[in-house]
């Protein structure tokens, strides 16, 4: 163990930190959840991309940089740093592409990695269906074969970004006569074919953040595929495992709210609850746990090892500690927690952190399920 | 000594309650969420004809004379309806207030008669809800409580809950009517009865929502993760309701601790009904993140209530000065200091 | 609801605080869960029963004063406010009286309340099997009638008080073909019968708080049983009630710990964790709620009300409100918690009373028991 | 930067793990339980072929010459085993100290071979553990740290822990061997390693138990409530592991910062035990109550080692300092400021 920074670690942070100064916009944009924001965010992502910082861990040919995990962190840690806005593209960096990058061919990683990359096609998840939610396996959106085509009809519901975005991927059953986990095969769709239906869903927040897709026989090419027929559920849990596992929450984002929340709480000191100083301690623990935590599994998965049922204790504990953490900053703010600005106009960040930190134990596969999955899979406890 | 609710009082609070249910529901919730003033002139005719403004103005007044702890059991249905009209201020907190102030029988009759609106302003709050919905304006200066007619315009603030209508605070002015504390140990009072209602919402809201959304082929309440979330949450909004009828004897009768009661009761209220609206979510899942539930405007409430009227490190600083302080006698035989 | 007390109630309390004054031990007993501590607090047991206090409510022809429920509280109150010692008799006065008192003869009431009441009988409660904790329900202990008699095989355990006690109560199969809740009766059992042993078991302090009990052929008279044949289930399910109920635990206990927590504390202020001056309001908050709602089941029950499921609301605030009290303290003590004797050497009561504490949450019914009473009687949920 | 454990550690781990198991169970503990000592020479043998007592004493000494990351590694396993011989202070705490102060190869020497035992006296404790059983002491004057043989006896203090032998606090005395802040640091980061070791062993009986006790024709283990509850504990366990690493290493280094990470160690290892003992005795149900059951050696050390070294006020006072105060770099860049 060797907790420093290699020189060419730091020439690359100040690297990250000086091309995030020069373009940064210095004004937040305008929430994702609406068009208008979205087209921000999507032109952010594209300036991202002119700096060749899509994603700094894939590989030069696909518009990487061939970097590794301990970069990734520093990366984002900057990105984090400079208050760069939330990633429109995250599905598709952080979840497909390294799906795409474990179980694509060549031609697909060529088609797919590159505009994702670039900022050039934004994805959408269609995981879930109106009756399978925390049960996935009770998908029923059908693709069926038509020669080199696939048909897909049905119905996906609490699909983030799928109210703008360009693509989409999910689990459809392609064995008609298949049951939960048999039979299903993963696949990306244009979400602007012929026969796609959205209809945004409006979140608590009050703005469309995730859609129902409907599908009325859209005709999706096979090679639009990833892995085999029928292997889509392990594909899908591979994904899931990114998801809740290393990528979808850095650090570097708990570090950032913890440092505001201290400074919130100083600003409140002499009016806080008692306990409320405890809790701003424990959200810096808590965020510092969780950095320690992901430093070592990026070490263990440099050094050839992986992770597996692990990234639950992930989710729970990243998505209970930012929950606790904004639930502090809203108690810190009192009477004017509901407001949704604050004094001088400003947006009321802590209000929409808050709202956003309710979904965390919701997504990804509930914490409840991720409380199964630990006791079954790392206690061995009998299902 | 009994600690009961009469059956006079179980009926009354029946009667608010199915009345509510029929003409309050989260139809019309979503229907003035969508209207501009987000107010209903036939919800507050119905709630005038239903004599809810006059619950709590003298008799003489042309009123029901209620007292404080039948007010704690009505704002708990306004909080289960989750209405937003200015009826809990008006009702529940300015008319006793103004009963007891005495010299203000035309301003209570137009109270009991639905015509006069009462707003709240008190700096504990950086906002005043309803302020140009109201005839009336209570404020605060120098610790003294002022009464004045409302007139000119406020900047209208934005709450996260879609029918609350916040407003900027205004120069305090008017003629002493009583105290600035009376006023907050009132108003945070029932804002403690709606907290409970409001819990209770979103508990039914969440026991009815696992009842019937099956996952894994049974309905997700017969997931013992999912029951024990909601047992927890029952303790607690149980365990804050004789908290805040305590409380509202206590200040009915102007006990000199009255005002720690109070804050527990704010504490403990606001403590179930946050708890209650994160299992509630959590019990809906993706769906308790949508608009598309009626549950968030319930949860929006919650958190809204919570911060007013002092919120949790006000009401413990009152608590800390009484209990760990020392002015106030605890321990067994204390159980009504 | 009128919250004051009557000249009546005032000069009771007047009258019940005197005698405790003269009456209650100066120096703190022996544990009661050691033999020398046991018999010390039998002794107490009939000082009170001298002063005509063993059960305040009961009947005078059963050794009580014929009291409200209101009395009682506020003989609790000034019980507790005394420092009096701890009832050895708990299981009889307050489980097993009720159940006599509801469903016994008139002879059951004059041959078990009176002794009772008067200290001469203590009694243990012989619930739980080494395979019917939780689920009581798998009860095996047979009891097959013999003419006049039932003759008792099986064995019990975690039984409280039955390493000293003079009579036991329980469940026990009377028709051994029967299953679950059926072909249960309710039997009351001498436990220096030829065929009973007693095996002690050391408990956590180290103390034998409870006991096995083993049944060889022990013959008890048929009139020992309460309520009828196979009936047993309906009244250990009542007896349960009062358990979980109003009695076991009345609020002046979690007050008078309330009270010493927040000397405790003023004690350790200038040293205390920022959350542990929240902790101890919370302790005063929640012994204060739990009184009211104490006060408004008496009230409930005295106008002819009665308490079924919420019983298990009761069981679940009072038994986490003293275990987080004691926590508390546990912190506050810092390094000197493990101390079982404390400065001048005085035993450490919040150590004894935090291990204590510990077994609230597991017995009468364990708190993941009654959460399923609450969530499928109460809300409905399905089973 | 790289945060890993090497093979060599996890091999080293795993045979003083497997080493323990074998002559350290439950049995032992309960033999020693029944003991006037409740300490074993055998078992002070056996540790010291294993060479356990020089893992910190340099090679040049007799020693293994590791490092503080070997040392939480290990003091871990003591704690799993519920090790309470004097091993941890002598080897993990006092032995790194004396060969930082320099000058002490002799003592280093003992050490290594067994022979000698130091016991830590600080004022954060009033007790000092195994004082008699000890040939050095370790104490503190005016914050210079002490080093001298131990002479003359204490008065036995009663620990609800019957394995833990401690003592009155004796007059701090002998030459100048470090600082008083260092001997805290480095105890209580190794208090904290024990801890989730403490932790595991509790984790472990808990979940054995539930998978073979049955209710309700069922492992206890198959229930929801039960597994959630452990599986609560697990996530709690796991993210104390990487800050006590995190913190050996700052210490080791001599980190400015590293006090503010021992004590993030020290606070995040004992709420994860303390919260494990709960779950532990609840799973365990009545039998956990008991003395029968292993359980309660290990749920009094949690309790011990929570209050030992700092309490949680003491540590959360420091953190208090640096992230609110304002002494620590924080946010995103400063992972290992």
């Amino acid at each position: 163990m060797h907790l420093a920074y290699t020189p060419e670690q730091q020439d690359f942070r100040a690297e990250v930190r000086a091309w995030m100064e020069a373009n940064v916009p210095k004004e937040p944009l305008v929430t994702l959840e609406r068009e208008d924001g979205y087209h921000q965010h999507v032109e952010w992502e594209r300036r991202l991309a002119s700096g060749n910082w899509g994603m700094v861990t894939w590989p030069e040919a696909y518009g990487g940089r061939g970097l590794d995990l301990i970069q990734w962190l520093i990366f984002e840690e900057e990105y984090y740093r400079a208050g760069a806005p939330l990633r429109v593209n995250q599905n598709g960096i952080f979840l497909l592409g390294p799906t795409v990058m474990e179980f694509g061919t060549d031609e697909q990683k060529a088609r797919f990695l590159t505009p994702m990359a670039k900022g050039e096609v934004i994805w959408a998840q269609a995981w879930s269906e109106p009756n399978a939610g925390s049960d996935m396996a009770a998908i029923t959106s059908k693709a069926i074969r038509d020669g080199d085509h696939y048909v897909i009809s049905g119905q996906k519901t609490w699909s983030s970004r799928a109210s703008f975005a360009d693509w989409g991927f999910g689990l459809f059953r392609t064995d008609p006569e298949s049951k939960r986990h048999k039979g299903l095969s993963f696949i990306l769709f244009d979400l602007n074919a012929p026969g796609v239906t959205r209809r945004p869903i409006r979140q608590l927040h009050g703005d469309p953040g995730f859609a129902e897709l409907f599908f009325d026989e859209v005709r999706v090419p096979v090679e639009n595929r990833i892995a085999g027929e029928g292997e889509g559920w392990n594909v899908a849990m591979a994904t899931a495992g990114f998801e809740r596992g290393l990528m979808l929450r850095s650090p570097a984002r708990f570090q950032a709210a913890a440092e505001r929340l201290v400074k919130l709480f100083r600003a409140h000191e002499t009016k806080a609850a008692p306990a409320a100083r405890e809790q701003v301690m424990q959200a810096w623990m808590d965020a510092q746990a969780y950095a320690y935590n992901t430093y070592a599994v990026a070490s263990k998965i440099m050094a050839g090892g992986h992770i597996g049922a692990e990234a639950s204790l992930n989710k729970i504990f990243w998505s209970e500690l930012d929950r606790a953490a904004h639930r502090t900053a809203m108690q810190l703010l009192g009477a004017s927690a509901e407001l949704r600005h604050l004094d001088g106009g400003a947006l009321n960040m802590w209000l929409e952190g808050y709202i956003f930190s309710l979904s965390g134990p919701i997504y990804a596969g509930s914490n409840e399920i991720q409380r199964n999955i630990i006791a079954e899979r790392l206690l061995g406890l009998p299902r | 000594m009994d600690f009961i609710i009469t059956e006079d009082q179980a009926t009354l609070t029946q009667g608010v309650r199915d009345y509510l249910a029929g003409v309050h529901g989260p139809e019309l919730l979503r229907a003035l969420d969508t209207s501009d003033s987000r107010r209903s002139a036939d919800v507050w005719r119905g709630l005038v004809e239903m004599g809810l403004p006059g619950l709590l103005v003298p008799e003489a007044r042309g009123g029901l004379g209620l007292s404080l702890l039948d007010a704690v059991l009505i704002a708990a249905e306004l909080g289960r309806a989750g209405v937003a009209e200015p009826l809990a201020d008006t009702a529940l907190v300015a008319a006793p207030l103004l009963a007891k102030a005495g010299g203000q029988d035309a301003l209570l009759g137009a109270i009991a008669a639905g015509e006069a609106k009462v707003a709240l302003q008190h700096p504990v709050n950086p906002w005043v809800a309803d302020l140009e919905d109201a005839s009336h304006i209570l404020s605060v200066k120098n610790g003294a409580l002022l009464l004045t007619e409302r007139s000119g315009d406020s900047e209208l603030l934005d709450s996260v809950d879609p029918l609350r209508r916040l407003y900027a605070p205004v120069a305090a002015s008017g003629v002493d009517v009583g105290s600035a504390d009376a006023l907050l140990d009132h108003a945070a009072l029932i804002a403690a009865a709606q907290l409970v209602g409001v819990a209770d919402a979103m508990l039914e809201q969440a026991t009815d929502y696992a009842k019937n959304r099956s996952q894994f082929g049974q309905p997700i309440g017969s997931f013992q993760a999912v029951k024990h979330h909601l047992a927890t949450a029952v303790v607690k909004i149980e365990f804050a309701k004789p908290v805040i009828q305590r409380a509202a004897v206590a200040l009915a009768e102007g006990t000199a601790s009255a005002s720690v009661h109070v804050s527990h009761a704010k504490l403990a209220a606001a403590d179930a009904a946050w708890a209650m609206s994160e299992t509630a979510i959590q019990t809906h899942g993706a769906m308790g993140y949508t608009y598309e539930v009626d549950l968030h405007f319930w949860m929006k409430r919650a958190w809204a209530l919570a911060g007013a009227w002092g919120d949790r490190a006000f009401h413990l600083a009152r608590i800390d000065a009484a209990v760990i302080g020392g002015a106030l006698p605890i321990g067994p035989g204390h159980s009504f200091a």
